[in-house]
């Protein structure tokens, strides 16, 4: 009810991005970085914790050009699901420190 | 801010979030994806903790995984991220055919992710990689299950909208629904780049 | 203003408060008798946070008895109080003053931390101990010396005494409150570390401190304190051949129905708490105490305990892993008889 | 442009089984949730007579281990929680200004799915044994290993169902909150109860799919041989501790931010006064809420984490001590230089400020980890979380309901009553748990079934009963207030506590199906106490008089969780050796789980293919109360 105003205020704004062209680039984007992390790891020979890191930049990368582009985050109008996602990773975080260091000693 | 007034036609631009049941359905949908994310990192981290524990005689992840299937599920995958944007963006300019094509050919992507999965999780067996036979194994299964049942569950979600929209039509009741499934489906997507990145990637580096 | 006179004047009460608390308790029990360095280090953390505590708690009782009395709305009263947002002066003061506090809290917590963290498993001069906890029974192998005992804990008064500690099969946790705080028993290969000092000699309680099943709080150990002589002599005496029952028709039945799994000296196994010293030992299965002047249930003289508990284990700790074993009064009274009779002789004061 | 649909509307039993309106769920939970706590309060009970003196046998060690472990799941899942979302159910929409919450069809499911839960937890006392791992359930204790009967499987697959339900209110209420809000009613005007539902709901979002994980994890281990805590196979035991209270710690402050809204709310209106420092109020709820997310290795102490991962904890848990503090001294100040008026509702909100801060502080004790080795698993940690929760939560909800129970109902409780309530629990409360600090520093651990004579604990222990069964008296004279009251005429007046400062007092006792005939115009904090201040007797309206839509009732939340029901029962008992070979067909071959999860995906089928176009309710059909041209 409260935002109704501002919502379709948005409206205009927004419609003139969507076009396949930009998701088209994304798409191209994501399968890149995809292809760069099963290279990296189909090179082999390769530092371990290089190629660890590589996967994890590829992950996040695809990561965040699928979430602001197709799933419109970055999009005004999205904080709480831009918050509430953030705050699921964050806790995700330290969850996953937890499980690689704590819980084997 | 009737359910009803936008019927036949004259749709809005955006009329998933043309009335307050539509903004609300969508918010919540993001805030029910909060929680998702949280139960997979749970997963995760589940699997990361148990990942080597992979007991005696049994395979390792470097003998199991075959990366060539993992790619073609992967770019299935993608694949299907971007017919579902289609899909989404046929319905922003109320091209309800375009619309249903889009998500027929989701679907059907969809499918062919589960039939590969389910092809993998059949080699693993016969090669002694069954869901009880170790921590790792357990793990592996319960997160990579849990995706596939989500697939599934998208699969048969977004087929039956297919049907929904074919009988009712493209108005403010179904398109939030279709946009809310197209959000859940990037949403599969992202989780699967997790899994083919710390499952499949990680586990073959060692 | 004279703030601080008030709190030079409450210091006082508090210490009062403290040494009040430390008359708590059984010495050999209580955590506010600590007994030993690591305990007192812990009882040290614990007076510190607890006066911390009881001045918060005094300031908001203070402040509430105040407002309560002296805000209170006399009948009939129709005045609307003045409607204050806020005190940015007073709203710094309680946030900074807490941290402050914790400040203080924190500093010691740390390096108490680490403090106890202390690995002495290497270390030549002090006694390693192998914990081992069972449902509901504990384990206790001395590596070093090649000694196994069970349900008592004998130690020097001199020594480091550097702990090991892992489960068979659920998770406990080990715990002297008057030596030291507690540390968790996990399963597998995942073993916990811990170290304290006993120099007073003497017996303690030892306590399981987590939920393992039905007989979880019947699962109490004791610990032996005793001088370095007379740990070296009981060192040596665990090693000594033990004669089995002079008659056969006991030592067959001993042999054939406990020694499968108990051990006595060197006969039998070792899977199951060693019996060997078990008539001097002050206590049976950890809770029938050893005691000629018997004043509670769960008291009486050596030989009736082992025999109360032979009769019927499951009566005494629901859930043991030990069987009924089948066997006559006579045999029973005769096994306790000769158990009770397997005391060690090592104690050099006694 | 509105055409009412036809609209079968039930009454009686119908009516409730199909209601989708928030304050009858409210009630729903209320009953629900009220009667769990007395099955809880009875299960404590009879654990303290068993405790009363040394060596006991009043109830057998098995049993006794079943009784805490149901105790304290009874009480914190299926009493606690569902007494706040009675709360939270009967009030946000009011507080905010709405008509409805987001999602009426899946408040509804959500309460269903939650009871469902509930009633399948309980039914293992007549199913063969309930749970007895404690109502943590550590591994490997919960696993069949060593809990080989099906008690901690209806652990397991209860709490899974109930916390469905419980997941998706507190998504409900995130949505509702966000979206709902009158014209006006900005974030920075929400009461502070709606702030603390709204930071709760959060959490709950985002600490059950952790719970779902664990018990999903400790389910394939259980039924279909899985090994993630079989440490034989490689799992890890400490795997369920870290995942258990990842959850568990967000849980306690689950529990205790709604407490710290009604708080805030009672006080402030029995003030008669603003509540200070409002936006540090705001501020202080969402840090707890955050920092609740990053201490929950706190309970962990003694697992043997190692040195940094305790130094690191320690002090992150002790900092929620701040905001902690904020909180309480904006209450003293609330009431400082206010007019303080002791209804029963007050004399709980009074009762509950001192007696928090001594679990909060004992919280802090346990908080520095060296200090926590010896009080962790002994009674000391028992008297604290009583503090926090029985004094912190339980003394809150009590203030909540005094002080709501017109607006739910339309009957103000009794006073008297009331007051002896206050008293006899509040002594009792004190009594019980006082004591128990000594008792764990003189070395007595919490979980045990009986204890040694001669040790000490005797004395304390008594009183520790005593004071138990005070508490059962004050919820006696509570059941007696309602029955009492319930008795007399419905006739609370749109404000009956004269102060009320916020929209819900706008509004007749009960409120009307719709809430309000026309939104509200929020024109500042304490929306209505502003206007009382410029003189006008209720709200301005939004918005013209017009038809309201409302959503049709429906079957299929009450159903659904029937199905999930069904399921849970069916997974349990499928690997069972029956006599009857057409039973053991069915459960073998998880057809009775297959045809409960049936049931439930087929209603939400039903759900999704027919459209809920709700029905209207006409300007002439309003009551005439409360509604301005
Ligand atoms: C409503 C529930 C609730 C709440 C609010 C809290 C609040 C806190 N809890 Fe508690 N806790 C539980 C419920 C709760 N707890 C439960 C159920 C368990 C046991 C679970 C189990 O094992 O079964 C437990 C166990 C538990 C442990 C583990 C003990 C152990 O098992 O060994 C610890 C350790 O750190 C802890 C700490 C704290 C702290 C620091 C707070 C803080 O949030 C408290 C903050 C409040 C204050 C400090 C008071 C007000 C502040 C001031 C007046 C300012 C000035 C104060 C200072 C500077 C100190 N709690
Ligand atoms: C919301 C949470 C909550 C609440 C409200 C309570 C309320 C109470 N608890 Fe609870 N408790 C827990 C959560 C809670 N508890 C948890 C999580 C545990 C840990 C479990 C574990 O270790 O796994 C625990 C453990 C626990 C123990 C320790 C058990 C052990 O470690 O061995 C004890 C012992 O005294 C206890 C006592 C009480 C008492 C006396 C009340 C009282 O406040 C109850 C008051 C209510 C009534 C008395 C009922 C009302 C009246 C009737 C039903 C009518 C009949 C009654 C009479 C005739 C008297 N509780
Ligand atoms: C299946 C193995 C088993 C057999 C057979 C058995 N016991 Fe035990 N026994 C145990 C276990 C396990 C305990 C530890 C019980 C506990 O404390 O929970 C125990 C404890 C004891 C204790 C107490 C030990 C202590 O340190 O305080 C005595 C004494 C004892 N057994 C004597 C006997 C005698 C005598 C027999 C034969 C008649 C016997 N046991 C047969 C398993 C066995
Ligand atoms: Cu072992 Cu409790
Ligand atoms: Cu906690």
């Amino acid at each position: 009810m409260s935002n109704e105003h501002s919502a379709t205020e948005e409206h205009a704004k927004r419609h003139k991005h969507e076009g396949p062209r930009k998701h088209i680039v994304a798409f191209i984007f994501s399968i890149l970085l995809t292809v760069i992390a099963f290279a990296a790891v189909s090179a082999g020979e390769v530092n371990q914790s290089f190629i660890y890191i590589v996967l994890i930049v590829m992950a996040f990368l695809q990561v965040f050009i699928q979430m602001s582009f197709w799933m419109h985050m970055k999009d005004r109008g999205h904080i709480f699901p831009t918050v509430g996602i953030i705050f699921g990773i964050v806790i995700v975080f330290t969850m996953v420190i937890m499980a690689e260091y704590w819980a084997w000693w | 801010m009737s359910t009803h007034s936008h019927v036949d036609g004259q749709l809005p631009h955006e009329p998933e979030k043309a009335t307050l049941e539509g903004r609300n359905k969508v918010l919540g949908f993001w805030l029910f994806l909060g929680g998702e994310t949280v139960l997979f990192g749970t997963l995760f981290s589940a699997f990361l903790a148990l990942r080597h524990q992979v007991g005696d005689g049994n395979p390792t992840s470097q003998e199991l995984f075959e990366l060539p299937t993992v790619a073609l599920a992967t770019f299935i995958l993608l694949t299907s991220s971007l017919t579902s944007v289609f899909a989404i963006q046929a319905m922003h300019t109320n091209k309800v055919k375009a619309m249903i094509g889009w998500l027929i050919v989701t679907v059907l992507f969809g499918f062919g992710f589960l039939g590969l999965e389910i092809f993998e999780f059949n080699t693993y067996v016969h090669e002694g990689h069954k869901f009880t036979t170790s921590a790792f194994s357990t793990s592996f299964y319960t997160l990579v299950g849990f995706h596939g049942a989500h697939v599934l569950f998208g699969v048969i979600w977004i087929s039956m909208l297919i049907a929904q929209v074919m009988k009712k039509g493209l108005n403010v009741v179904t398109a939030p629904k279709i946009y809310v499934a197209g959000m859940y489906w990037h949403f599969i997507d992202v989780v699967w780049v997790f899994i083919f990145t710390v499952v499949y990637l990680m586990g073959k580096v060692g | 203003m004279n703030r601080w006179h008030v709190l030079k004047r409450l210091m006082p009460l508090l210490a009062g408060m403290v040494l009040l608390l430390s008359a708590c308790g059984r010495a050999d029990l209580s955590t506010l008798r600590p007994q030993g360095p690591v305990a007192e280090e812990q009882f040290g953390l614990m007076k510190l946070t607890i006066i911390v505590m009881v001045l918060v708690v005094l300031v908001v009782f203070a402040i509430a008895v105040y407002v309560i009395i002296r805000f209170r709305r006399r009948p009939g009263d129709k005045t609307i109080p003045v409607q204050v947002e806020g005190n940015h002066k007073l709203e710094i003061i309680w946030t900074v003053i807490p941290i402050i506090l914790l400040v203080i809290l924190g500093v010691p917590t740390v390096k108490t931390v680490f403090g106890l963290a202390q690995d002495y498993t290497k270390d030549p001069k002090a006694i390693q101990v192998q914990v081992t906890a069972h449902q509901y029974w504990w384990e206790f192998n001395y590596p070093n010396l090649g000694v196994k005992t069970a349900q008592e804990l004998l130690i020097p008064d001199d020594a480091v005494i550097s702990v090991e500690a892992k489960t068979a099969d659920v998770l406990h946790s080990f715990w002297i409150p008057s030596l030291a705080g507690k540390v968790d028993t996990n399963p597998g290969g995942n073993v916990n570390i811990m170290y304290f000092k006993a120099p007073k000699t003497g017996v303690y309680l030892g306590k399981c401190a987590e939920l393992c099943g039905p007989s979880h709080s019947l699962m109490d150990f004791k610990v032996k304190v005793v001088d370095r002589k007379s740990f070296d002599r009981w060192v040596a005496a665990m090693k000594a051949p033990v004669a089995l029952p002079a008659d056969k028709d006991v030592a067959d039945v001993l042999n054939n129905q406990c020694l499968s799994c108990h051990a006595i000296g060197a006969n039998g196994g070792q899977l199951f708490p060693n019996l060997t010293g078990i008539g001097g030992r002050e206590a049976v299965a950890g809770i029938l105490v050893n005691t000629n002047d018997p004043k509670y249930a769960n008291e009486g003289s050596v030989e009736h305990n082992l025999a109360k508990w032979i009769k019927d284990p499951q009566a005494v700790k629901p859930g043991t892993l030990m069987p009924k074993v089948e066997l006559t009064d006579q045999q029973i009274d005769a096994i306790a008889k000769y158990l009770a009779g397997l005391k060690l002789d090592y104690e050099t004061t006694k | 442009m509105a055409h009412a649909h036809p609209v079968k509307r039930y009454s009686g039993l119908m009516d409730w089984l199909t209601t989708v309106d928030h304050k009858k769920i409210g009630i729903l939970y209320l009953i629900a949730g009220g009667f769990f706590f007395l099955v809880g309060g009875l299960e404590a009970i009879l654990i303290r007579i068993q405790l009363w003196k040394p060596l006991n046998d009043f109830v057998a060690a098995h049993t006794f281990n079943e009784l805490l472990t149901m105790h304290g799941t009874t009480m914190i899942f299926l009493a606690a929680m569902p007494m706040i979302f009675a709360l939270m159910n009967a009030i946000i929409p009011l507080q905010i200004g709405a008509r409805d919450v987001a999602f009426p069809f899946v408040n509804a499911l959500g309460f269903w799915t939650f009871f469902a839960g509930g009633v399948l937890l309980n039914v293992s006392w007549f199913a063969g044994g309930a749970p007895d791992a404690g109502w943590t359930s550590y591994a490997p204790l919960a696993t069949t290993t060593y809990s080989s009967g099906h008690g901690v499987d209806f652990y397991v697959i209860g709490l899974q169902i109930a916390g469905i339900g419980t997941l998706i209110g507190g998504i409900n209420f995130l949505a509702t909150i966000i979206n709902m809000r009158a014209p006006g009613m900005s974030f920075m005007r929400m009461p502070m109860f709606t702030w603390a539902a709204f930071i709760t709901s959060a959490l709950i979002l985002f600490a059950f799919p952790a719970l779902t994980v664990g018990l999903v994890a400790l389910m394939f281990d259980r039924l279909f041989g899985g090994n993630f805590f079989e440490v034989s196979n490689g799992g890890n035991a400490v795997l369920w501790e870290h995942i258990f209270w990842i959850f568990g710690h967000p849980e306690v402050y689950i529990l205790i931010l709604p407490a710290f809204g009604i708080i805030s709310e009672v006080i402030s209106t029995f003030s008669r006064k603003r509540l200070f420092g409002y936006s540090s109020m705001v501020f202080a709820t969402v840090l707890i809420g955050f920092l609740g997310f990053m201490v929950w290795a706190h309970h962990m102490f003694t697992t043997g984490l190692g040195p940094v991962a305790n130094a690191l904890f320690s002090i992150a848990t002790m900092l929620i001590a701040v905001p902690t503090g904020i909180k309480i001294f904006n209450w003293l100040f609330t009431m400082w230089g206010g007019s303080i008026k002791f209804t029963t509702a007050n004399l709980f909100a009074v009762g509950f400020v001192p007696t928090f801060v001594m679990g909060g502080v004992t919280g802090v004790m346990l908080a520095a980890a060296p200090a926590d080795f010896q009080y962790h698993d002994s009674y000391f940690v028992v008297a604290h979380f009583h503090y926090v929760i029985v004094g912190g939560l339980i003394l809150g909800l009590f203030s909540g309901l005094y002080y709501w129970w017109p607006k739910m109902f339309g009957r103000v409780l009794n006073e008297t009553i009331g007051k002896i309530c206050f008293w006899t629990f509040f002594l009792g409360f004190h009594l019980t748990f006082f004591v128990q600090h000594f008792l764990g520093l003189m070395g007595m651990p919490r979980r045990v079934w009986t204890y040694l004579d001669g040790l000490g604990f005797n004395n304390l222990n008594l009183i520790s009963t005593i004071g138990a069964f005070l508490m059962g008296i004050g919820t006696i004279a509570f059941l007696i207030n309602v029955v009492v009251t319930s008795m007399k005429p419905r006739d609370a007046g749109n404000d009956p506590w004269e102060d009320g400062r916020t929209l819900e007092w706008s509004i007749p006792s009960p409120a009307p199906e719709y809430n309000f005939a026309q939104t509200p115009l929020v024109r500042g904090y304490d929306a209505l106490w502003k206007e009382k201040m410029e003189g006008k007797s209720g709200m301005t309206p939004a918005e013209p008089l017009g038809s309201i839509h409302m959503p049709s009732p429906s079957i299929l939340p009450f159903l659904m969780s029937v199905g999930l029901f069904i399921a849970g029962f069916g997974l349990m008992y499928a690997d069972g050796k029956y006599d009857n070979s057409f039973v053991a067909f069915v459960f073998n071959n998880h057809i009775f789980a297959g045809f409960g999860l049936l049931i439930t995906f087929a209603c939400m089928f039903l759900r999704s293919v027919f459209d809920d176009h709700g029905f209207h309710i006409e300007p002439d059909e309003l009551h005439d109360k409360g509604v301005k041209a």
